[in-house]
């Protein structure tokens, strides 16, 4: 009977380990990086030099400044060609630099610049910018650069924007499952919606 | 997710509604439909087409049971035995009646079918695999299976109808099941916008689609949750309590009856649709 | 930031939906996509232009006449939606399935995208230059008389326009044709109110007995009329509105009827006339000539020849009697007889005796704007038409808003006689029947493309004048708006007048604001009244009431006994208007195709209906294909049998078995249009539609019929599903 | 006292028989292969085509969700059942007249539940997305829904599956070593080297192979009670009338062990003639077979009328409706058929000139068997037909030749897999056989009192 017995023993023995092994495992892709592909775009947008510190060359502009709607739309949306031009026929100094050349051709052709998105969601997820930015800047008072680095990583180091996490499922909830302030003052803390028709639709 | 968290959070993996331990605190989306003034006119099962990307089959997958119409209206005759259908037809919107213990919910073997914390019963396409489990447990037949992939090799949708597409719903693909979702892209948006400002969602201030298209008015939605939200006292004053799976109201022998009830309520599925009878003079 | 005037129309033009994708692959394994798709982004933009967040637009509906506004959500440049615009009276934010499928008709694969000229049995495209100049020059080359105009219900400012257009000819005919219109009930309802389109209030009234009028589905104005349906059902006081329907074969309306009542077709004046003997009986004060006129209508008599029992007419009589202000409706039913007439004036006397004129019956408002008032049409205006071809009166014809090849019945050889005209125009939106007989055809810019004006026949309150504007870019650069056309055509008549115009957005807007004072507008700028009547959608017009000053002599009224039998055609053909088929105009959309008709629940196809005992005395089960057969001719469809019908009727419904039009309408049913009989009506001489006696046998074959509606058919099985409760044990007062 | 095998048979006419049917067997062998890989074709050929168009292709609808494919996974389920109560409960129990018959019985219970697992796949709408349904630590962090009987079948016919195939194997290893040593060169004798895992047979060996073979039977027993269990349970859960039955388990348990058992019948008889075991499998195990079917035929009756009765007597009107409208309804031909063939034609097998005609018990295996998979039909289709809701009712689905043709396949596939293993393996055991040999006849000639105690 004692050999019946060693081989439950080792079974046993097997299962608890394994299992053991798998409640400590670190989980994959939560905070990891995850470098996109290089996304070609029609023309080089620099990143670095309207968003980047000024220490180093950039303009510091505010990411809401261009990208409006993020504060109010589930999209945070490209700036429409008016809005670059807008400052750009201001801005003599760089007027005959190729891209800026590029983009007056559009502008005089009232064409629409064909971006290509750099950070797409499949079709069947709705990730909210304006809920993120409301809570992060608003409710609690990130700096925006910050808060938008949550997901898009240091755009102001960037030229043309590349994506820096692995956006996965797994990677959203693994946040969403962390605690949060609520706003700035408050010591009280809650986790991001934990319901598949939050971000599913 | 660590098995570790799904150990903590077993208890929390499924629990049953409706429950003690877990009420609804912001909303809980409830609809009533008045079967008095629903005329069959089939405007709100149009306007769920418009809205929810429900592809037409076309008549030969019709026949064959493959139709999709998340709102459909039965129709149904009481003439039994008479000449004619003499007191009209009885006109029955049926959709997702959002259970507050669903059926579907629970033998979805990958958890794509839940509730919300909102009590509505949600479909997650993408992580349907088509079991289709949930529509042989669902009582009321209101899940539609995509028996083909209607966008693309049946081209439900030929250029341009494709334009009319609503972005903020999903086109389903082959093999997924879909139902009606009490419009939740609408919901969702109306709970962001008042999340924004800080409230919650007043009564009114979003409707579903079929509800919005109703000419007499006859679809009731909204938060029952609400003290001040129609729907909520309609469910009020018909005594039609969401929990309970034989109202105390319909043992009692009063003269002066109440409409409201719930359909197959006995088999515990406590649904979130309340519809009101329909009524007929007596005296013609 | 640049300052820029940003109107409307720059506004389309920016916001073209080139750049705006949609996904089909709906829910496969996508992962994270980078770098495949392109972003939506615009050159410029408004401030209230938000990515992702819808922007409604008000306009009015095009898909049947009734005028509702209807509200447009657009996103990315692309209309995804109608729905109802809360600020038209007549619809107030509803709106029927019809109306909601107008978004197919826009986004529809089968329009015509160019001006096609025939050449052989092909069409060729060709430019708008050369189709205009072919019109100017065909028009030139005949004499006016033989010009002649073919429409639908027009209005507003391209009545206006179309009108000027025949002045400047110096003649040219104008035809209005309805294919079903309630042009019967119009005249009669002339004569006995003195307006042809009474306002009607239905929340008013405790009872509602009608003849025949589906106002719930298919009847002038129906989401209107459900609305104040609702209200009568569920006033404020809790009492609840009785709703009787007389008819042969049920409607929706019959269907929501508290009773409903099979009468023997085209009694329905003997029907009226024996409540009025029975009200008077009880005690109804009427005056002697009435008394006289209805003496002989006897209860017995009537329930004989109607075939409605005794006991159903006095309790009809009793409840009429009892809770007053009543409202008495007569409909297609009634009026779709040789004696039509007769029956809506007998149903109009019956409304008068119980006091209901003024009542529930009220007077319209005048409309400030004659020129613009909707030319109502009827059948008999295309028997004018199709006589002068035939005679070859006609040289060029026009042909807008109406299908007469698709909708004429057989008899009225339509066909044959255009063949007659050297010169045929049709302003299209498909190949439709008619496009595919003409000459030259020019593509119509959708509802959802095109600027109008519209005022509606029957208007809710007051007066009021509906504004359609484009709520999207065009989809096709070939298409035009019916206005541009008849603009360019203008210019060629008269280019002193209108070469002022760029296009007829611009004849519209400088109309529109040089009588702003009389649209409500006085104290406002051009702009900002132009922008307000564009924003809300309905210019809201103070009219006067008109004087209802009909007057109804009993002693002329004469109905005729009922039908005598018909070896032959035992059977009443009624031709159904379904809520979502009517005439078949939207039969290419596939919403309404796939959408079950209430009653049977069947789709994709045309059917007939009948009777249960009608079937068992013919051996006919359901699904049988069979063949109703007029002395006109003969068309087969399936068998449904149908509790709702009266014995001595079969029922086809219109608007299927179309030949041409587009991929979703083409061979699904068949047309009973073309079975139709040539029986007038005495008095008015509009097509009888209800007239055609048919003979129906098997024709061999059996389906198994596509229908919602299972095999348990509508019984519940003794489940509790749909319940209902007599309305005396409830309380509706204490309802929320 | 009729002997179950011949007892004077030499051990080394054992091995040469047994090995023979590695070697030659009849050529019907070969046409039989030929037939099973034409139908395994046109399966392959219905997947494919329902794979890229859609479920649609299958005729199912959406009142009508299941049909064929789930029908044909527990029919196939259940014939796995015998298997193990032939080599396992019947080890356990100590009979030894399983020891000829055993080893084709757990290939059948492997391939059947093989044959199954592929319904599964076969009928989800997305078998791409097959992977959500198992439980891993994902890039989602998701999990299954552990409360779903889907899952529970999933756990339950994967664990059966690997110990089946691990109680098969293991059985197989003194064989396997017979079979190395006794081919000289090929393929084959690679496999047999390296499957028999070093195989002396030692005292040391016989040691922990006994107790390891014993410890799996053990563990066998209660997992293929369990699985057919929960497999009924899929369908005890859920409310739809004439699913919602407390006795599902039971019922479904002995429908698995009396399919199985015909088919055991069935393929003994084919194998006895394919490969010339006459010797081994012989009439009086036959027999015993027969009897043993007879006697779970009437257990499975017993628990049917059970069911009926239940329904009947109970108060659930639905579920009543539901079953006379089995009975009477468009269904009524084959739930009537069912009825024959699962509980009046087995009555034949009481008589005991039946119980060894092969022919006619061929025949009324196979009949058995069609009434066992009508048994599963008539669970699945008429409670769609006719549920909860009248409305949605379809009395007119009629599975397409997509939904025939793989059930027609399935067949084709599981006879593969069977006649493969047949050809490459020993079908019969025969170690055990020659137990049986040696203790007979030494019982006979030395202890003639006593008798099966070793």
């Amino acid at each position: 009977m004692y050999s019946f017995l060693r081989l439950s023993v080792l079974l046993v023995g097997l299962v608890v380990s394994a299992g053991s092994y798998a409640v400590k495992a670190a989980q994959p892709l939560t905070t990891a990086d995850d470098l996109g592909p290089n996304v070609e775009q029609p023309f080089e947008f620099p990143h670095d030099r309207h968003a980047g510190d000024a220490a180093d060359g950039g303009m510091e502009i505010n990411c809401m400044y261009c990208h409006t709607y993020a504060r109010r739309s589930i999209v945070a949306g490209i700036p429409p060609v008016q809005k670059c031009v807008g400052c750009h026929q201001n801005i003599e100094s760089v007027r005959e630099a190729p891209r800026i050349k590029k983009l007056f051709e559009y502008w005089d052709a009232k064409k629409a610049i064909p971006w290509k998105k750099v950070h797409d969601l499949p079709d069947f997820v709705r990730f909210n910018h304006e809920r993120h930015i409301q809570r992060f800047v608003f409710a609690q008072g990130k700096p925006v650069q910050e808060a938008c680095g949550y997901c898009h990583g240091d755009v102001k180091k960037m030229t043309v924007a590349r994506r820096q996490k692995p956006l996965s499922m797994g990677w959203c909830r693994s946040c969403h499952m962390k605690d949060h302030r609520i706003d700035a003052t408050s010591t009280k803390t809650s986790q991001g919606p934990n319901d598949c028709w939050q971000c599913h639709k | 997710m660590s098995i570790t968290n799904l150990l903590e959070n077993w208890s929390d993996f499924r629990h049953q509604h409706p429950s003690e331990d877990r009420p609804h605190l912001e909303y809980k989306w409830a609809m009533s439909i008045d079967l008095d003034s629903c005329t069959g006119c089939n405007a709100c099962s149009v306007a769920c087409y418009a809205e929810n990307n429900l592809p037409v089959v076309g008549k030969e997958k019709f026949a064959h049971g493959h139709s999709h119409h998340w709102m459909r209206i039965e129709r149904y005759w009481d003439n039994d035995g008479r000449e004619f259908a003499d007191q009209g037809a009885q006109f029955l919107p049926m959709l997702c009646q959002h259970c507050e213990s669903a059926p579907c919910e629970t033998v979805c073997p990958v958890g794509a079918t839940n509730h919300t914390a909102d009590g509505l019963n949600s479909q997650v396409y993408n992580r349907c695999v088509g079991s289709r489990y949930c529509n042989a447990n669902c009582p009321y037949k209101v899940r539609y299976f995509n028996w083909y992939d209607y966008p693309t090799t049946d081209n439900v949708w030929p250029a341009p109808m494709e334009q009319q597409l609503n972005p903020d719903v999903t086109v389903r693909g082959k093999g997924v099941m879909e139902k009606c979702t009490f419009c939740v892209q609408r919901l969702t948006v109306a709970k962001s916008d008042a999340r924004t400002e800080g409230r919650l969602v007043l009564d009114g201030e979003v409707q579903t689609a079929c509800q919005q298209v109703c000419p007499t008015g006859a679809i009731t939605f909204g938060n029952l949750v609400d003290p001040l939200a129609k729907v909520g006292k309609q469910w009020m004053q018909q005594q039609v309590d969401l929990n309970k799976d034989k109202q105390a109201k319909d043992a009692a022998e009063d003269a002066v009856k109440l409409r409201g009830y719930r359909i197959l309520e006995e088999l515990r599925t406590y649904p979130s649709v309340m519809y009101l009878e329909q009524l007929r003079e007596s005296a013609i | 930031m640049i300052e820029n005037g940003f109107n409307r129309r720059n506004f389309l033009k920016v916001l073209g939906w080139g750049g705006a994708t949609v996904a089909l692959s709906g829910c496969g394994n996508t992962s994270v996509e980078d770098g495949r798709e392109f972003v939506t982004s615009y050159a410029e933009t408004a401030d209230y232009i938000i990515p992702s967040i819808g922007t409604y637009f008000n306009s009015t509906c095009a898909q049947c006449d009734a005028g509702c506004g209807i509200m447009g959500r657009v996103r990315e440049g692309r209309v995804l939606k109608l729905e109802g615009n809360p600020e038209s009276p007549i619809n107030n934010g509803k709106m029927c399935g019809l109306g909601q499928a107008g978004v197919q008709a826009h986004y529809n694969p089968d329009r015509i995208r160019e001006p096609l000229l025939r050449n052989g049995d092909r069409g060729e495209a060709i430019t708008w230059e050369k189709a205009l100049e072919l019109i100017n020059e065909k028009v030139g080359s005949v004499n006016p008389e033989n010009v002649a105009f073919l429409t639908g219900v027009v209005s507003g400012h391209v009545k206006a326009l179309l009108n000027n257009y025949l002045d400047a000819l110096g003649s040219g005919h104008h035809y209005v044709y309805e294919a079903v219109a309630p042009s019967v009930v119009r005249a009669s309802n002339k004569k006995a109110y003195g307006v042809e389109m009474p306002r009607l209030s239905m929340d008013k009234a405790k009872v509602i007995v009608s003849f025949g009028a589906d106002f719930l589905g298919a009847w002038v104005s129906p989401v209107h009329f459900s609305q104040q349906y609702a209200r009568f059902r569920k006033p404020d006081n809790g009492e609840r509105g009785v709703l009787v329907q007389v008819e042969s074969k049920m409607t929706l309306t019959g269907a929501n009827a508290d009773r409903w009542l099979a009468i023997r077709p085209g009694t329905e004046g003997i029907l009226a006339l024996g409540l009025i003997n029975s009200l008077a009986a009880a005690g109804l004060p009427v005056s002697e000539d009435v008394a006289a006129a209805v003496g002989e209508y006897t209860s017995d008599r009537v329930s004989k020849d109607t075939g409605v029992s005794a006991e159903h007419i006095a309790k009809l009589a009793a409840l009429l009697k009892e809770r007053s202000p009543s409202l008495v409706i007569a409909g297609s039913a009634a009026e779709g007889y040789a004696h039509g007439s007769q029956n809506a004036a007998a149903i109009a006397l019956l409304n008068q005796v119980l006091g209901n004129v003024g009542q529930t019956v009220e007077a319209p408002s005048s409309v400030p704007f004659p020129q613009m008032a909707p030319s109502t049409g009827n059948s008999f205006a295309l028997q004018s038409l199709s006589d002068d071809m035939a005679q070859d009166k006609v040289k060029v014809l026009f042909s807008y808003g109406a299908n007469p090849v698709f909708t004429a019945p057989a008899f009225f050889k339509l066909k044959e006689n255009l063949k007659k005209v050297p010169f045929k125009v049709v302003f299209a939106h498909y190949m439709d029947e008619t496009a595919v007989e003409a000459d030259l055809v020019l593509p119509l810019n959708s509802a959802m493309e095109d600027w109008a004006t519209l005022m509606p026949e029957y208007i809710a309150e007051g007066a009021q004048l509906n504004i359609r504007q484009p709520l999207m870019e065009k989809m096709y650069p070939g298409t035009l708006g019916v206005g541009d056309i008849l603009l360019a055509m203008l210019k060629q008549r008269r280019p002193d007048e209108y070469n002022d115009y760029e296009d007829f957005y611009s004849y519209l807007r400088s109309a529109m604001v040089s009588n702003k004072d009389a649209l409500g507008g006085a104290d406002k700028d051009d702009d900002t009244f132009w922008e307000t009547a564009l924003s809300h959608g309905v210019v809201k017009l103070v009219g006067e009431p008109v004087n209802m000053t009909g007057s109804m002599s009993a002693a002329a009224l004469v109905v005729p006994a009922p039908f005598a039998e018909d070896a032959t055609y035992p059977l009443h053909l009624i031709p159904a208007v379904s809520a979502s088929m009517r005439d078949g105009r939207n039969a290419n959309e596939p919403w309404l195709q796939e959408s079950p008709d209430p009653l049977t629940t069947i789709v994709w196809d045309s059917w007939v209906e009948m009777h249960p005992k009608t079937a068992a005395k013919l051996g006919i089960v359901e699904g049988d294909i069979v063949e109703v057969a007029s002395k006109s001719g003969a068309i087969k469809a399936q068998a449904y049998l149908f509790p709702g019908i009266h014995p001595d009727v079969v029922s086809v419904p219109l608007g299927y078995g179309h030949e041409a039009m587009g991929r979703y309408a083409k061979g699904v049913g068949s047309n009973a249009f073309s079975i139709l009989d040539p029986v007038f009506d005495n008095e008015t001489g509009e097509l009888a539609m209800h007239e055609t006696r048919v003979k129906v046998t098997k024709a061999g074959q059996r389906v198994i019929i596509v229908k919602d509606e299972g095999p348990a058919g509508g019984s519940q099985m003794g489940r509790r599903i749909a319940l209902r409760i007599p309305s005396n044990k409830v309380n509706l007062s204490e309802e929320v | 006292m009729e002997k179950d095998i011949r007892e004077d048979i030499a051990w080394a006419q054992i091995n040469k028989d047994v090995l023979k049917s590695l070697e030659s067997p009849r050529r019907i062998y070969w046409v039989i292969l030929l037939i099973a890989i034409a139908m395994v074709g046109v399966a392959v050929g219905c997947e494919i085509y329902q794979y890229q168009t859609g479920m649609g292709v299958a005729n199912k609808n959406n009142s009508h969700v299941w049909s064929l494919y789930i029908a044909t996974f527990i029919f196939w389920i259940g014939m796995s059942h015998s298997g193990t109560l032939l080599s396992a409960i019947l080890h356990l129990m100590h009979a030894d007249w399983r020891k000829p018959i055993y080893r084709f019985a757990e290939a059948m219970t492997t391939f059947s539940l093989m044959t199954a697992g592929l319904f599964v796949m076969v009928h989800l709408g997305r078998l791409w997305q097959v992977y959500y349904v198992m439980p891993y630590p994902n890039e989602r962090w998701a999990w299954p829904n552990f409360q779903s009987p889907l899952v529970w079948d999933m756990f339950a016919i994967a664990t059966y599956l690997s110990s089946s195939v691990l109680f098969l194997y293991v059985g197989m290893i003194p064989d396997l070593a017979i079979c190395r040593d006794n081919i000289h060169a090929g393929w084959r004798k690679k496999l047999y080297t390296i499957m028999s895992l070093g195989w002396e047979g030692t005292d040391r060996q016989w040691r922990n192979f006994r107790m390891t073979y014993l410890t799996i039977a053990c563990f066998l027993i209660p997992l293929a009670v369990s699985v057919h269990s929960i497999v009924a349970s899929d369908f005890a859960m859920s409310n739809m009338p004439g699913w919602h039955v407390t006795s599902f388990p039971p019922y479904f348990v002995a429908g698995a062990l009396y399919s199985g058992c015909a088919a055991i019948i069935t393929l003994f008889i084919i194998l006895r003639y394919v490969f010339r075991f006459e010797e081994y499998m012989t009439l009086p195990i036959m027999r015993k077979l027969v009897r043993l079917t007879f006697a779970i035929a009437m257990v499975w009756t017993y628990l049917n009328l059970i069911e009926f009765a239940s329904v009947w007597y109970g108060h659930d009107q639905t579920a009543k409706d539901q079953l006379i409208f089995k009975a009477t309804g468009p269904y009524a031909p084959y739930f009537w058929a069912m009825i024959f063939f699962g509980s009046i034609l087995p009555l034949m097998l009481a008589f005991k000139r039946f119980q060894t005609h092969l022919p006619i018990l061929f025949v009324v295996s196979i009949l058995l068997n069609v009434g066992m998979w009508l048994e599963r039909w008539m669970i699945i289709s008429p409670s769609f037909a006719h549920g909860h809701y009248p409305w949605a009712w379809d009395h007119d689905q009629w599975p397409s030749l997509i939904q025939w043709g793989m059930v027609f396949g399935s067949f084709g596939w599981f006879t593969l897999l069977f006649m493969v293993f047949c050809k490459v393996f020993p079908s019969v055991s025969m170690y055990e056989v020659k137990e049986m040999v040696y203790h007979r006849s030494l019982a006979q000639k030395h202890k003639p009192a006593v008798k099966g105690d070793y």
